[in-house]
């Protein structure tokens, strides 16, 4: 173990003994310990991964790679979590909360590294295992049955993909993505799987029954942990396998596309007339997986670029708003919106400019996300994409406004109390990076370049 | 640098007008600086221009990557476009003084930001740059709606927005499809009119582009968002939306369409006539059927901007003459007739034209006032609308005469929906004990600026063409003279 | 271990997996749903094995055993949720718990 | 004194600026003085340029430029022209303008103060714009005047703005001429468009250059242009309407000189319509027919102002008819004679109708040759000038000339000889029967004495000119341009005779009223005419239903809401109301005879022909058009369209809800069918 390997790990030791202290501080001590347990040990593998950027790779064998994209995908899982930790409330009976989220970052973190089959299925392991945990994790009636539906379907999407990688590595023989270069049968029918497995975690249609249970069912945190950091994590995984991996091309691209595409359409349609913040954000999510699933799919040069802005910008925009769904209470509908801008400023700014950047307006940083989506389509000349995403977008458009224009219409209801400091702290983070990428998205176009190789 | 600074005033003046509500006017007066300073910076720039059709250039990278840099620049037509815009500004802080009382800090900034945002648009050169002006505009207009407006205001604002933003999608994928085309990504407009482009693809871009414009436009049968959203509106948000947002679908018409798409926009150009005629004639014949003064005026809107189509799609001179002349005298008609509405809805709470009538006995100057936009609706000689039709109909008649006359008959009509407004509100019998106060200080001046502006570039065009005519020479595409 | 073998044993673990797949669908106890799940999971074990065998290379095992350790701790997860479920919803029928819709 | 030329109509402006914008409030006098001084002053501003001109000053195309748009690729030239033809219709227009506000001076008075500075101020626009139309020498000039004008006759028809009648009056004359200054601005245009400026001396010399296919049209739409504006036949149902107006309005626009514009375009466009002689033939058409029309149907009216205003048509008539066979000098002869004993019979009427309660039917007049003598005694010296009693009176000079012209006007000269003095009898026969039956005896003479100089002076110009006018019609025409025809000395006679006919059969009308009647009550129970009533009866009926539901476009509570309105005969608001037929279908209280419910109690002959029936017809049709045409339009379909396609979303978010059931088994059998799709395409794509 030589030191850069060392520190090359440091940051997935670190999150593991964070983990291990937060379930342990449990028992013993009042739960703010865990939390800030838990949030020590996130900040301190951010700032492990941020101190090694731009050091040369360390060689880790086939397991996990540490390259640009892997110290990308740590600091994003980490920071992510950090956020969602923010607005965790803990008012519940278990306690453990602190804990899973902390395990879903290291999932998060080891599936951004992941270079070998078994860290891929490893990493989704934890992940899910961890987010059916946290989904039950207020014991409610609705959060229990969010929490079973998600262990059987991601059950059967495991086994999907274990039964792809099998199929791919009787072909190539190999189970490292460097490997994978075949085209015969076995390893197309391995690829159709392999992607409907990852398709699964990345909410595309039709795999995408679960995330609107999840998000209106569970609280707000486990719903960013799912919609941000999990989503996060599996695209740097498909990005590895679209840089790395020779597979079939045909099913690859037009597999990826025609999810995609149908994600784009499922997602704004069924989220049209949602009443409920969450249940709308969760099927917003499916949208942008779509997006992010069209840009893999079109494979142009600046593909990957692309992807990374777009989750880049895709991350204060869900934190803001389900942050702002936590504070408003349960289940906020439109109705509970109204108004808002009177009692509570901060939060109706947030969650209008988060909205607005999820929409693609302009002054916000989805406005140059779309930017780059749209590019790419038109690089490749894949019209038919480009008029399904214009046609998406102008749904999304829709809904997207009748959220982000209730708070300031109408008459305020209830008295809700006030926010604490530390989530003010967060909405204003959010809101200042939205602006900014909105604004000079040079800022982020210059950290994405230094993630690629 | 003086251009970013246009733009930037506008904004800040909002920021400044948002933060300082309280009671009193002050935001009110920091909104009518606001304009006021813009209307001296502006007449500065004019002044200290070097010669040459370009007042001002300017350009600053933005994201290199992608070749989208802030180039503004400002010619003949912008600055007139701009001057409109602040000067509509100022009036609409006027008209409702005594309108607004609720959040009115919210009100006057989202005046000044979409003054700044369609500021944007009448100067950038940059493809990207203006589609996101386009977009930006949207988001403080529909708030000016869906605040102050009256009735289902919420329901007009949504469907304002996302007609225009939807609109606005296939505007930025049509900017993107043409950025790409280049050899070296680039969205600068001038680099992108060298681009030989084959006819076919250019047509398709063109109608990319133009889908954008004619939502805006409001030509039927792209316009129904426009009537809810103009009759829903305060007064304000009636003549920004009339005098301003209406011009910026014609002006990225004028401006791009025929640099861009030379030879698309000639080959489109008899079927741009024949939409621009049919939407007149509609227009004129749905205002003939209203009962809702402000709906009335709002299609009439509709009819002329479809002129002003027609003037551009028919690509002479003297039809995008007409057309340039048409926006600019349209904006003050609009406006003007907006702003007697809504000094009349403020005092009998009603638009309706069967209820109201009788103003010549009770208030001269009301009556005074619509009588002479009301001729002006008609396109009465001696008002700028005729020389913008008059221009419009001549250059029509050298491409094609049987256009020609289906673009009269929309004079005709303007006649009936005209005398019928004049009929209902100024004619017949005033309603019994309904005492109404004349026009007040706050609305005769800005009322009496119209109308000298509409007679004077009426009587004498010669002044406006001389501000325009290096724009309509650039707008050129086919040979004719 | 030949080619036609190794595709035999890749059918084999197919039709584990399939057969998972259809208990899941077709019984509604929460129960015999998490049986089905642990036999879809064992056909890409059964899978990894063969292809393991038919390239001579150990990694195949080892991914047989990871499979089989996350499988027990799924399983362990899905027991705790259904002695949960049956606590709070009073019945072990999966299709009762659906109360989230459109 | 040419460069005087330009200011002739600016006093005129500078009165309605003053009288409309300034805010400072003005006393009556003021009012009345500046108004008609403003007027006045045109006319002496005028004399000084008419002398200049009548020493060989003005010769045809000279022209005095004010000032050029530079539009771009052309120069656009604003000018005066100074030719002899501007010269006799400015006097003329000058003139009659000045006379007749001087006695608005006095027989408007009673009028409150701001209707007082409203009514100066617009006549004195009025005059401003009839001085640019008679004087511009360019397109320009021509047509800012000529739409002036029209906005300015709306304007003073719909004075009375409490009259929904006078209101609809204006409306109607407004849109009738606006499509008819469409047709003229059409033609203006394609002129301009192939002579390529916009001077028309310019244009005049570019015509025999001109291919004659691309002449006719633009002959053809001027043509139109001119006589919608001169209420020629097509065009002509707003005349009688525009009645409503104030006496002098009618007096100065609608007799003398706006009516007359456009005759005086035809004639100073005169070489555009000799180079096509086929729309000449239709313009003398429209002449000839107009002007039998006229005289027919002011036969048996029973108002006095509608009788004259049938009469101005038909005199119009007669000068179109003289353009068309190609005699403008004769015709603009005949437009300055007729434009002084018209505007004559239409103040001394005034004054008659104003002693006798303001009420203009010709019974009221009964009896006014011992109340109102002086007034009496012109109005009979206009009905014999307007008749044409030869040698005595100036109107027979100028339709001697028409008459001849008509004669001499190659081969179809004789029959429309025949039709033009069956015309003049007939015009003898109406213009006289006012006079017999002012003239007559009745038992009230106790009307105060009215009048004073305001009155008298310009009663006895008119009076003058109308006598004396007539030795100045052979140098006006030779002034001109014009040759004075010699024709036999047979069509001659007879042309004198037919006025003195008229005459008889005026005193045979007048003397047995009774056989009218009997002749139209014999004619009721003709089965032609009862099925016409149905028919109108029926056709009317259905179609003010149309237009009060257009007036409202909320659909049909508004419609039934408007029909139970009318059944309390409260006029239902929007269209319906300014119906001009009245409100004779308005369904009062039960009527016993059917058709009389129909007809409102009066014969239906003399009801249906005395008014205009050619008029009706039109009406109904455009009602027709305007009702079921533009109803379709006011819920605004495309509207409806958006909606729809919007609602459609809503339904597919509906169905797409569905597929979202929440249990756990259809979750997964998605996931399954997912799986299975990508697998088929997977192992299709292999097989490559």
């Amino acid at each position: 173990m030589t030191a850069a390997q060392f520190a090359a790990l440091s940051p997935l030791v670190v999150l593991a003994i964070a983990a291990v202290a937060a379930m342990m501080l449990v028992p013993l001590a009042r739960i703010e310990a865990a939390q800030a347990a838990a949030g020590a040990g996130l900040a301190l593998a951010a700032g492990l991964v941020l101190l090694r950027v731009g050091a040369p790779a360390a060689p880790l064998g086939a397991l996990f790679t540490d390259d640009g994209l892997a110290r990308f995908g740590i600091a994003y899982a980490c920071l992510a979590s950090l956020g969602a930790l923010i607005f965790l409330r803990t008012g519940v009976p278990a306690k453990e909360a602190p804990a899973l989220l902390v395990l879903v970052a290291l999932g998060a973190a080891t599936l951004a590294g992941a270079g070998h089959a078994a860290t891929l299925f490893l990493g989704i392991e934890i992940v899910s295992l961890s987010l059916i945990a946290l989904f039950a994790f207020r014991l409610s009636r609705q959060g229990l049955e969010a929490a079973y539906k998600f262990l059987v379907m991601s059950g059967l999407a495991s086994s999907a993909l274990l039964l792809g990688v099998a199929l791919i590595y009787a072909e190539t023989g190999a189970l490292d993505f460097v490997g994978w270069t075949g085209h015969g049968a076995l390893a197309a029918l391995g690829t159709a799987l392999l992607l409907a497995g990852l398709a699964f975690k990345f909410s595309l249609a039709p795999f995408h029954m679960w995330t609107p249970d999840a998000f209106e069912a569970s609280p707000a945190s486990a719903a960013a942990l799912a919609g941000v950091v999990s989503k996060a994590a599996v695209a740097i995984v498909l990005l590895r396998l679209f840089l790395t991996a020779h597979l079939p091309e045909p099913v690859w691209s037009s597999g990826l596309a025609a999810l995609g595409a149908a994600s784009v359409l499922v997602g704004n349609l069924l989220a049209l007339r949602q009443p409920q913040l969450p249940r709308m954000l969760g099927y917003s999510t499916i949208a942008h997986s779509g997006y992010i699933a069209l840009i893999l799919a079109s494979g142009a040069p600046r593909a990957a670029e692309a992807v990374l802005f777009y989750l880049g910008v895709y991350a204060p925009a869900m934190l803001g708003a389900l942050c702002v769904s936590a504070a408003l209470g349960r289940a906020p509908t439109l109705y509970d919106l109204h108004g808002l801008i009177k009692r509570r400023p901060l939060e109706a700014i947030a969650l209008s400019l988060s909205l607005l950047s999820l929409a693609g307006l302009p002054a916000a940083g989805g406005f140059i996300g779309k930017l780059y989506l749209l590019h790419v389509l038109v690089d490749r000349g894949l019209w038919l994409l480009l008029a399904i995403v214009v046609a998406g977008a102008s749904l999304g458009f829709f809904y997207y406004a009748r959220f982000f224009t209730a708070p300031f219409l109408g008459q305020s209801h209830d008295e809700a109390e006030p926010l604490p400091r530390v989530d003010q702290g967060l909405l204003a983070l959010c809101v200042i990076l939205i602006v900014l990428f909105g604004v000079a998205p040079v800022v982020l176009i210059d950290v994405v370049r230094l993630a690629l190789p | 640098m003086a251009l970013i600074a246009l733009i930037l005033l506008p904004a800040v003046g909002g920021l400044i007008a948002f933060f300082i509500a309280g009671q009193g006017e002050r935001e009110r007066w920091v909104a009518i600086a606001t304009f006021a300073l813009m209307l001296v910076l502006l007449v500065a720039i004019v002044a200290g221009a070097p010669e040459g059709r370009w007042y001002a250039q300017v350009s600053y990278p933005w994201v290199p990557s992608f070749g989208i840099s802030l180039d503004f620049a400002m010619d003949g037509l912008s600055a007139s476009l701009i001057a409109i815009s602040a000067g509509l500004g100022i009036i609409s802080v006027m008209a409702s003084w005594s309108e607004i009382r609720t959040q009115s800090g919210l009100f006057h900034a989202s005046l000044c930001w979409t003054v700044a945002a369609t500021i944007g648009v009448f100067l950038s050169f940059d493809l990207l740059i203006f589609a996101f002006f386009w977009e930006a505009m949207l988001v403080p207009a529909f708030t000016l709606i869906a605040v102050w407006g009256h009735g289902d205001r919420e329901g007009a604002a949504l469907k304002f927005l996302i007609f225009n933003a939807v609109a606005g999608f296939g505007l930025l994928a049509a900017a993107f499809a043409l950025a790409s085309m280049a050899d070296h990504m680039t969205f600068n407009a001038f680099e992108l009119a060298e681009m030989k482009l084959s006819t076919s693809v250019q047509v398709w871009m063109l109608l990319g582009f133009s889908l954008a414009f004619l939502v805006k436009l409001s030509v039927p049968p792209f316009h129904a968002w426009l009537p809810e959203a103009h009759t829903l509106a305060p007064t304000a948000g009636s003549i920004l939306l009339a005098g301003v947002l209406l011009k910026t679908g014609a002006y990225g018409l004028f401006r791009f369409a025929p640099m861009l798409f030379p030879q698309g926009l000639a080959a489109v150009s008899p079927y741009g006539i024949a939409l621009g005629a049919a939407g007149a004639l509609y227009g004129g014949l749905v205002a003939c059927g209203q009962n809702d003064a402000k709906r009335l005026v709002a299609y009439t809107s509709i009819a002329h901007m479809s002129i002003v189509l027609m003037g551009i799609a028919a690509g002479v001179h003297y039809a995008l003459a007409g057309a340039a002349v048409e926006m600019i005298a349209h904006s003050f008609s609009a406006s003007a007739l907006f702003l007697l509405i809504g000094a009349l809805y403020e005092r009998t709470h009603t638009r309706d034209l069967r209820q109201l009538g009788g103003l010549q006995q009770i208030a001269p100057r009301f009556a005074a006032a619509f009588a002479l936009f009301c001729s002006a609706l008609l396109a009465l000689p001696g008002t700028a609308n005729f020389v913008g039709e008059a221009l419009v109909v001549v250059g029509i008649f050298q491409v094609n005469w049987v256009f020609a006359l289906l673009a009269l008959s929309t004079l005709i009509v303007s006649v009936i929906y005209a005398t019928r407004l004049l009929k209902g509100l100024v004619f017949g019998q005033p309603r019994p004990n309904a005492p109404l106060a004349d026009l007040n200080w706050r609305e005769y001046w800005p009322v009496l600026v119209m109308s000298l502006a509409t007679l004077v570039i009426g009587l004498y065009p010669q002044s406006l063409l001389a501000l325009l005519e290096p724009a309509i020479k650039a707008a050129l595409v086919l040979p004719l003279p | 271990m030949t080619g036609s073998d190794l595709i035999g044993m890749m059918i084999l673990a197919a039709g584990l997996f399939a057969i998972g797949v259809f208990g899941v669908l077709a019984r509604r106890g929460i129960m015999f749903q998490l049986i089905a799940l642990e036999v879809a999971l064992s056909g890409p074990a059964l899978g990894f094995v063969a292809a393991g065998a038919y390239h001579a290379d150990p990694q195949g095992q080892g991914m047989f055993i990871l499979v089989l350790t996350l499988a027990a701790a799924e399983v362990a997860v899905g027991l705790a949720l259904f002695l949960r479920i049956r606590r709070t919803a009073g019945s072990d029928d999966s299709d009762i718990i659906s109360g989230m819709k459109g | 004194m040419a460069s005087l030329l330009p200011f002739v109509p600016v006093p005129a402006l500078i009165g309605f600026l003053v009288l409309s914008l300034m805010p400072v409030a003005l006393s009556r006098t003021v009012v009345i003085a500046l108004g008609v001084g403003a007027a006045v002053l045109p006319a002496i501003l005028f004399a000084p340029v008419a002398v200049s001109c009548l020493e060989g000053g003005c010769v045809a195309g000279a022209a005095v430029p004010i000032l050029s748009i530079d539009v771009g690729v052309f120069v656009a030239q604003i000018a005066m022209s100074l030719d002899p033809l501007s010269m006799v219709t400015g006097g003329t227009v000058a003139l009659v303008a000045a006379l007749v506000l001087i006695y608005s001076g006095a027989y408007m008075a009673s009028e409150p103060l701001p209707d007082l500075r409203r009514y100066f101020a617009l006549m004195n626009l009025f005059l401003a714009g009839m001085l640019a139309v008679v004087f511009a020498a360019d397109v320009i000039l021509l047509f800012l005047g000529w739409e002036t004008i029209g906005l300015c006759s709306f304007m003073l028809i719909a004075f009375y703005t409490k009259l929904p009648k006078a209101v609809s009056a204006g409306r109607k004359a407004l849109i009738t001429t606006r499509v008819a200054d469409a047709f003229l601005l059409a033609g203006l245009m394609m002129l301009f468009l192939s002579a390529g400026t916009t001077r028309l001396d310019g244009m005049l010399a570019a015509v025999p250059a001109m291919d004659p296919w691309r002449l006719a049209p633009i002959a053809g739409l001027i043509a139109l242009g001119a006589l919608g504006k001169s209420a020629q036949f097509p065009f002509h149902t707003w005349l009688p309407s525009a009645m409503a107006g104030p006496t002098p309005v009618s007096a100065l626009l609608h007799s003398a000189t706006m009516v007359a514009a456009g005759v005086i375009l035809l004639a100073r466009l005169a070489p555009l319509f000799a180079a096509a002689p086929e729309i000449s033939a239709m313009v003398a058409m429209l002449g000839i027919l107009t002007a039998a029309a006229g005289a027919l149907i002011a036969l048996i009216q029973t108002d006095v102002k509608k009788l004259l205003a049938f009469s101005t048509m038909s005199q119009i008539g007669f000068m179109v008819l003289a353009l068309g066979l190609g005699a403008p000098a004769v015709a603009l002869a005949h437009f300055a004679i007729h434009a002084a004993f018209k505007s004559l019979l239409f103040l001394s009427a005034g004054v008659m109708s104003h002693a006798s309660g303001g009420s203009t039917a010709i019974e009221a007049l009964r009896g006014a040759r011992y109340r109102q003598p002086w007034a009496f005694w012109s109005f009979a010296i206009g009905a014999a000038s307007l008749a044409g009693l030869p040698v005595i009176t100036a109107g027979w000079y100028s339709k001697e000339a028409v008459l001849a012209a008509v004669w001499s006007s190659g081969p179809c000269g004789v029959p429309l000889w025949l039709l033009a003095a069956t015309a003049a009898m007939l015009t003898g026969a109406y213009a006289f029967r006012v006079v017999f039956v002012a003239g007559s005896q009745s038992a009230d003479l106790a009307a105060p004495p009215w009048g004073g100089a305001a009155v008298m002076v310009p009663l006895g110009v008119l009076t003058f000119v109308a006598v004396v006018g007539g030795l100045s019609v052979g140098a006006l025409i030779g002034f001109t341009g014009g040759a004075p025809e010699h024709i036999p000395l047979l069509p001659t006679l007879l042309g004198a005779a037919a006025p003195i006919l008229g005459v008889v059969l005026a005193r045979q009308l007048v003397r047995h009223p009774r056989e009218l009647e009997r002749v139209a009550h014999r004619l009721r129970h003709v089965r032609a005419f009862r099925i016409e009533i149905l028919y109108y009866y029926y056709f009317v009926r259905r179609f003010r239903t149309i237009a009060t539901v257009l007036g409202n476009a909320d659909g049909t509570e508004a419609a039934a809401q408007a029909a139970a309105l009318r059944r309390e005969s409260i006029d239902a608001p929007g269209l319906a109301a300014d119906d001009p037929l009245g409100r004779a279908f308005g369904g009062e209280a039960a009527q016993p005879d059917f058709i009389a419910r129909a007809t409102d109690g009066q014969t239906p002959v003399v009801r249906l022909v005395s008014g205009d029936p050619v008029g009706r017809i039109l009406i109904v049709v455009a009602r027709v058009f305007v009702g079921s045409f533009v109803a379709r339009f006011s819920p605004d379909q495309i509207d409806r369209g958006w909606m729809g396609f919007a609602g459609s979303f809503g339904h597919a978010w509906e169905q797409a809800r569905r597929l979202q059931t929440g249990r756990v088994r259809d979750h997964s059998l998605w996931i399954a069918l997912g799986c299975a799709a990508l697998l088929l395409y997977a192992w299709g794509t292999s097989w490559r």
